[in-house]
């Protein structure tokens, strides 16, 4: 059988998803736009909720990958319907025909600079969690200089209908605590806050890790979203938010503040999806069939979707979502795929 | 001076900078499950005392973070350490032993 | 010391006691010397300073107490009750009631005899006054039979003396093997001895095997029974004529005395002190202070023993057992703050540990006494209970029946309390018999009241606690029942014992409940479902009320038996009593309650509190049921 | 604080200002306050800079006040505002320029209200006619006055007298910018700058040579907030908003603050001297208060405007420690006198403050 499947993305979704495919014993090719493989994850430390090193669970991914043809620094030139299969043209001169297509594409991180009341870029002590992540990673920050206070910021770019983003971003407010609990274990002698507005501790062992945090870590979490940041004399942040829980406007200074920034639509993802003229939903998530009974496939036969290119999800949600996509792709290619005489019967039948 | 009929207000504002972290650290020591609380508020919502005078745990928890000791401690006076807090408390927190430690350590002038 | 200091006294044998020869001083006995007088002046000074502790009341209440006669009476009783014969513990645990009173009452009737001895057979002159104070203690030594006077009188004694020693020494063999095998004496933990205690425990052991290998080796000379006398013909056999009996004196004096010495540091002290502690006791003195006075007394009163260990319900958890009252007790004598005030705030205040003492310490009330020092002087503002209206209590019947005053005197008032708010089923089902009952009565708190004052109290807190408690006084008095009818024994026991309620009645709904029904207020019939009762430890051992709730129960349904009752009833974990045990440690003393409770598979756990009631139906499979709930659903 | 992310900032809010012919509306309490400031605008842009700025003595206040005091409804204020931009038409300007922040925040306000509700926009329209029979219009573009300066400040630096510069040290004069809050905390793509760092001020004083503080509180309200101020019983709401303000920016020692609203330099004026009064707390050097200007006054004394022409008077913490700084003469016999050389009184001169 040896039919083609084409993946968009290298991250996660796409490894795993990638994997599962070559073993199911199809020909697959994966196009990576950057110029390594593993997406958000090869940027990031630790993951919650047990700390395990993300390297770890990156190379456990690229260690399965034997077989799968993989192009990085690749973007996708043109893809067009050939018959019932996708005829795509890559940038690397490469054309391939693929039988079946899975976009996974991601997210891209929201760029936290437009939140402009929190000064990213322009405060000193300012960062992100994606720059918590690499600190930790590396060692190496000049804007974290043995912090006393330190705040976090749930929810930037997230919930947030003004920076254009309704919905929840789902995996920040356990990064939060996952990295808060870090900062204290590196910074023993720091009060940390962590704002929230509310504290989403869905998954399994999330809860231990929030009453860990409180309980063993001592990190208070304030019911509040920060709504002014401003430089002091010294340098340090003011930090204005109300303290909901008791009613009061409230004031404090902080030696670093991390803003956990949410997912956004990855703007590649979004160039592939008008390519292949595929809907987005009002979020900027890509559509998908049926929410309940079809997450993996698209409104178009052939093309399926994967990880967080329809909406936040954490790592395991992803490579669930990934190994969900490659069942899918496998039925269709072993079962509706050969059947189908041509794509009119696909669409009106079969998908 | 002149009198205006106004004047500066004070402000109802949290600092946070006066939050005293030695003081509540050692409360945390000798209680605790003081870090355990959710603000669920079901402790203030059964109160014995809270029934004739605003006593709250909840609340006084919040405050004693918030640096307003003071208020913290006028919540809690009336409490009768009745214990109905205990029960209902979905943390399992030992309220009355936290209530007699906030006393303890809050009633000590630095 | 020079042998001349005492004369020789074989010389100065009167001429009438011809039989004995008594010799004169020999440097072995100088260690028991030592260890005595040091022991001596220890618990002199001991003793001065417990009295001068005492307010001056306690000390009247004291001095009176040995005068008035029935005290007296009892006095005597207990001491030799708990003293000597340790009846409380031949009562639960034989094989363990009777190691004790053969070591203590054994010993004693050594001393006593060896006294007796003394009298009779060494002239008075010589038996005192003059250096034969070691006689009583080293008869064997120093009084040796004329050769050709043994008479029959001389023979009775050396056999009472074997005899005893022989009871000791079985009592000894068994506390050596109760370090080893403590469960056969029915001990499931044991205390960690301290290195006095273990100095101390050692010693002893050893007094009795030395001192009857000392008396074996000169029973030849001095006399001896079955037992010496045998050990001597053996001793012969084995060695020859010449045995030399001096090094065995020697330890036997140097075993005395280390005890002695060692005594004041070690439990072993209890010998002596819970005498004066028995006397405290049954004076009516209460320790006030955790270390001073009666506490004092009560501290060194202790045997260190560990039957509280098993007795608390604690022990669930080997971790939690340092908090049992031994060690609290132990570290009370050691004045370690830190410990202490951990320990205090620990324990749940369930009173079985007293209640099973051999010598009733009290240490929930030395515990109490020490959390009084730590939390009665803590800031609280109970101004506002002026504003509390007196009137908390609405009519229960239509308004036109409250026309004359006073008309509330023939009803009873039913005071839920703060927790039973948290378990309407109580209330509900009081309420229900109340009307069954066609009982007229008033609900006090049923918008919700003050706390009695008893969660207080058992925090420290006792000047708080005067506060609500006069709060509800006022409002009690002004309802103008006769009759407080209390479902929570919490509520219960504060009310009887602190309230000094004049001309009201203050009972527990299962004492009064029992009274309906034998008053054939309450119809009830009887069904087959095996029901177990818990003893809520407030209204049992709190306050005795055993029996009326299981007179109630038996006519309601099959009582069946629990693993631990009455006295022995294990607490269900939630108590109010401890201030820092956790939910967790909590949990598993539940448990063990409720598997203790369901020994007999009971379809039903009945309980009278509604704390019990709270915390069992939290974990329990056996549905759990309130007093009042099961005696409602048979009423007609 | 990263310059760079400041610029970056700056550089997405730029907002497009026609360079000449201006339909020109005043500010109603500007006039009073510091009626020199308008004269002076009006002076710099015709005489200095040769533009073509139209004024009419048939415009009317905006409605601002009563509006924000909650006196009259939406649609009344929506017709004040139409009859103004129908003047500006009648007259043959596209380019509204307004002097007052509330009222230009206002014209943002109902113009974007035209925009979403056009059927609104209709009924004033019709309205507008019935009272006044004047034909709708809109105006083409419509800045803030304080805009019309930012957009000539390089003219007017190359034609400077003075710089904001400390003449006796040669160090940049620090200087508070504060913006009214109805410039851009409203729509933020209608001020320069944006909300968070507007540079409409901030161009102005580094045009001339100043450097900007960067207080904490900078983004906060000057404390007038219409009902705050005019009804006497919460007038403490209004000083404690102003002394926070000035709380904040203490350490940074600012030489002078400017401001773009008719109330803002009114209120950080006054206040000074009201909190000098409960406090005793001055804070300026010796028992000075901060000078507090208009952007108008501000590039008055750049381009060498007598002070006192400038109606440097009419403050309340008094200018002379800054005119001093800046190196610029003037005469302290004339500083009460009127147009005419006549004396226009002196005011009692608080012990506080000086």
């Amino acid at each position: 059988m040896r039919n083609n499947v084409l993946i968009i993305g290298g991250g996660p979704a796409g490894l795993e998803a990638g994997a599962n495919l070559q073993r199911l014993g199809y020909n697959v090719l994966l196009v990576e736009h950057s110029n390594t493989l593993g997406g958000h994850l090869g940027k990031w430390d630790r993951l919650f909720p047990g700390g395990t090193p993300a390297s770890a669970a990156l190379d456990k991914l690229l260690g399965s990958m034997d077989g799968v043809k993989c192009f990085t620094d690749t973007e996708i030139q043109s893809i067009n319907r050939l018959g019932k299969s996708y005829n795509v043209i890559l940038s690397n001169g490469i054309t391939v025909l693929a039988d079946a297509v899975l976009v996974a594409t991601g997210f891209d991180l929201f760029q936290a600079e437009k939140k402009e009341e929190y000064g990213y870029g322009i405060y000193d002590h300012v960062i992100t969690n994606a720059d918590l992540e690499l600190y930790f990673k590396t060692g190496l920050d000049t804007r974290i200089n043995a912090p006393r206070k330190i705040g976090f910021v749930h929810c930037v770019g997230s919930r947030d209908e003004k920076s254009g983003c309704r919905s929840c971003s789902k995996v920040c407010c356990a990064t939060a605590v996952k990295q808060a609990c870090e900062m204290k274990a590196a910074f023993p002698d720091a009060q940390i806050y962590c704002f929230y507005m509310d504290l989403r501790m869905f998954g399994r062992h999330y809860e231990d890790m929030y009453l860990e945090a409180q309980r063993d870590y001592g990190i208070r979490f304030i019911r509040g979203r920060v709504a002014e940041v401003s430089e002091n004399i010294d340098g340090s942040l003011s930090v204005k938010a109300e303290d909901t829980v008791s009613s009061k406007p409230l004031k404090v200074s902080l030696d670093l503040l991390v803003l956990m920034a949410g997912m956004r639509p990855s703007v590649s993802g979004q160039r592939i999806g008008s390519l292949l003229g595929m809907q987005n939903e009002k979020d900027g998530y890509f559509e998908v069939l049926s929410e309940i009974t079809a997450q993996q496939r698209s409104s178009i036969p052939g093309i399926f979707l994967a990880g967080a290119a329809t909406g936040p999800k954490t790592i395991p949600d992803t490579l669930a979502d990934a190994r969900g996509a490659a069942t899918q792709i496998d039925k269709y290619l072993s079962d509706i795929f050969p059947k189908a005489k041509d794509l009119k019967q696909l669409i009106k039948t079969a998908w | 001076m002149v009198d205006f009929g106004y004047g500066l207000l004070a402000s109802s504002r949290i600092n946070l900078d006066l939050f005293d972290k030695g003081k509540f650290d050692s409360l945390a020591a000798e209680e605790p499950d003081v870090r355990k609380c959710i603000a669920c508020g079901s402790c203030t919502a059964v109160c014995t005392a809270g029934k004739f005078t605003p006593t709250s745990l909840r609340a006084a928890i919040e405050e004693l973070q918030n640096g307003r000791d003071e208020v913290a401690m006028n919540m809690l006076k009336g409490c009768q350490l009745c214990g109905k807090c205990t029960m209902v408390c979905p943390r399992g927190i030992n309220t009355r032993h936290l209530i007699l430690s906030i006393a303890k350590i809050y009633s000590k002038k630095k | 010391m020079p042998a001349n200091i005492f004369p020789i006294l074989a010389a100065q044998a009167s001429p009438e006691v011809i039989d004995r020869i008594p010799s004169s001083f020999s440097h072995f006995v100088i260690p028991f010397v030592a260890g005595i007088t040091f022991f001596l002046v220890w618990i002199f000074v001991g003793f001065i300073r417990v009295i001068t502790q005492l307010s001056h009341e306690e000390r009247v209440k004291f001095w009176t107490s040995l005068l008035n006669p029935i005290t007296a009476g009892k006095n005597i009783r207990d001491l030799f009750c708990d003293c000597l014969f340790h009846t409380k513990i031949w009562q639960r645990k034989p094989l363990l009631g009777y190691m004790h009173s053969a070591i203590a009452f054994g010993w004693f009737m050594l001393i006593v005899l060896g006294h007796i001895e003394v009298a009779l057979f060494v002239p008075k002159h010589l038996s005192y006054g003059e250096g034969g104070l070691f006689y009583p203690i080293f008869y064997r030594y120093f009084v040796w039979i004329r050769p050709g006077h043994e008479s029959l009188r001389g023979a009775f004694f050396f056999f009472l003396m074997d005899f005893f020693l022989l009871y000791v020494l079985t009592g000894i063999g068994l506390a050596m093997f109760k370090r080893f095998r403590s469960i056969v004496l029915g001990m499931r933990h044991t205390t960690k001895p301290s290195l006095a205690d273990r100095v101390a425990l050692y010693s002893l052991w050893m007094i009795f095997p030395l001192r009857l290998l000392a008396e074996s080796f000169t029973a030849d000379l001095s006399g001896g029974s079955f037992l010496t006398m045998g050990m001597n013909h053996l001793l012969h056999f084995l060695f020859g004529d010449k045995l030399y009996f001096q090094p065995f004196w020697w330890a036997y004096s140097i075993c005395l005395g280390t005890f002695f010495a060692a005594m004041p540091f070690s439990r072993y002290m209890h010998i002596l002190t819970e005498v004066l502690w028995i006397l405290f006791r049954n004076a009516g003195l209460k320790p006030s202070h955790p270390r001073k006075g009666v506490a004092e007394a009560e501290i060194y009163a202790c045997s260190s023993c560990g039957l509280c260990l098993d007795a608390c319900p604690m022990n669930v958890q080997k971790k939690n057992l340092k908090y049992s009252s031994v060690y609290f007790i132990r570290f009370l004598r050691r004045h370690n703050e830190r410990k202490i005030a951990e320990i205090a705030d620990k324990c749940l205040m369930c009173d079985k540990c007293h209640a099973l003492c051999p010598v009733s310490v009290d240490a929930p009330a030395l515990r109490r006494a020490q959390r009084q020092t730590t939390n009665d002087h803590l800031p609280y503002d109970y101004s506002y209970l002026a504003t509390v209206p007196v009137k908390l209590y609405e009519p229960a019947t239509p308004r036109h029946l409250e026309r004359d005053a006073g008309s509330n005197s023939s009803k009873v008032l039913y005071f839920a309390g703060c927790m039973s708010h948290l378990t309407p089923r109580i209330i509900k089902a009081v309420e229900d018999i109340f009307k069954k009952a066609g009982i007229e009565y008033v609900f006090a708190d049923r918008e919700g009241g003050i706390c009695c004052g008893r969660p207080l109290l058992l925090a420290g807190k006792k000047e708080a606690a005067a506060k609500t408690m006069d709060a509800n006084k006022s409002m009690i008095k002004a309802s103008g029942c006769k009759t407080l009818v209390l479902s929570c024994p919490i509520c219960y026991k504060v009310f009887k014992e602190e309230y000094n309620l004049v001309g009201i009645r203050v009972v527990h709904y299962t004492q009064y409940f029992k009274e309906l029904i034998e008053a054939g207020k309450l119809n009830v019939v009887k069904s087959q479902e095996r029901i177990v009762y818990h003893d809520p430890c407030e209204l049992g051992r709190g306050c005795n009320v055993y029996e009326e709730p299981r007179t109630v129960l038996r006519q309601v349904g099959n009582l069946v038996k629990a693993g631990h009752e009455y006295d022995e009833s294990i607490c269900c974990g939630g108590s109010l009593g401890s201030l820092t045990l956790s939910q967790n440690d909590r949990r598993k003393i539940t448990d063990a309650a409720i598997k203790d409770l369901t020994v007999a598979s009971p379809e039903t756990i009945v309980t009278a509190c509604p704390l019990c009631l709270k915390t069992f139906s939290e974990r329990s499979t056996v549905p759990v049921k309130d007093f009042a709930e099961v005696l409602t659903k048979c009423v007609a | 604080m990263i310059y760079e992310g400041k610029q970056k900032i700056w550089s997405e809010y730029q907002k497009e200002i026609p360079d000449d012919h201006y339909f020109y509306v005043r500010s109603c309490i500007r006039q009073s306050f510091f009626p020199a400031s308008e004269a002076a605008f009006l002076d710099i842009t015709r005489k200095k800079l040769g533009k073509d700025i139209f004024e009419t003595e048939h415009h009317t206040t905006c409605g601002g006040i009563a509006y924000h005091s909650d006196a009259i409804p939406q649609e009344t204020v929506m017709t004040i505002i139409a009859r103004q931009f129908a003047l500006m038409a009648k007259y043959g300007y596209e380019n509204y320029v307004c002097s007052c922040i509330t009222s230009f925040g206002l014209y943002c306000e109902t113009l974007e209200t035209w925009r979403e509700f056009p059927e609104l926009q209709k009924k004033i329209a019709e309205t507008l006619w019935k009272t006044c029979r004047l034909d709708f219009a809109k105006p083409k573009y419509i800045v803030h006055a304080s805009d019309l300066i930012y957009h000539y400040r390089n003219q007017i630096a190359a034609l400077a007298k003075h710089k904001l510069i400390n003449v006796h040290t040669g160090e940049p004069l620090r200087v508070v910018e504060h913006i009214g809050c109805h410039y851009s905390k409203m729509f933020p793509s209608k001020g320069v700058g944006g909300a968070e760092y507007p540079y409409v001020l901030a161009g102005m004083v580094e045009a001339c040579g100043g450097t900007v503080v960067d207080y904490p509180e900078r983004r906060h309200c000057c404390g007038f907030g219409f009902r705050q101020y005019f009804i006497k019983a919460n007038r403490g709401y209004s000083l404690s908003n102003t002394y926070k303000k000035f709380e904040s920016m203490e350490p940074y020692h600012p030489d002078f603050i400017v401001t773009n609203c008719p109330g803002c330099p009114y209120f950080m004026d006054r206040w000074q001297y009201v909190i000098a009064e409960e406090t005793g707390k001055t804070y300026g050097e010796g028992s000075h208060g901060i000078p507090v200007l208009t952007y108008e006054e501000m590039m008055g004394l750049v381009l060498g405007y007598d002070p006192w022409d400038l109606g440097l008077q009419t403050h309340q913490v008094g200018a002379e420690p800054l005119l001093d700084k800046m190196g610029i003469q003037y005469d302290p016999e004339r500083k009460y006198l009127g147009a005419k050389g006549k004396d226009i009184g002196r005011p009692a001169c608080p012990s506080c403050i000086r």
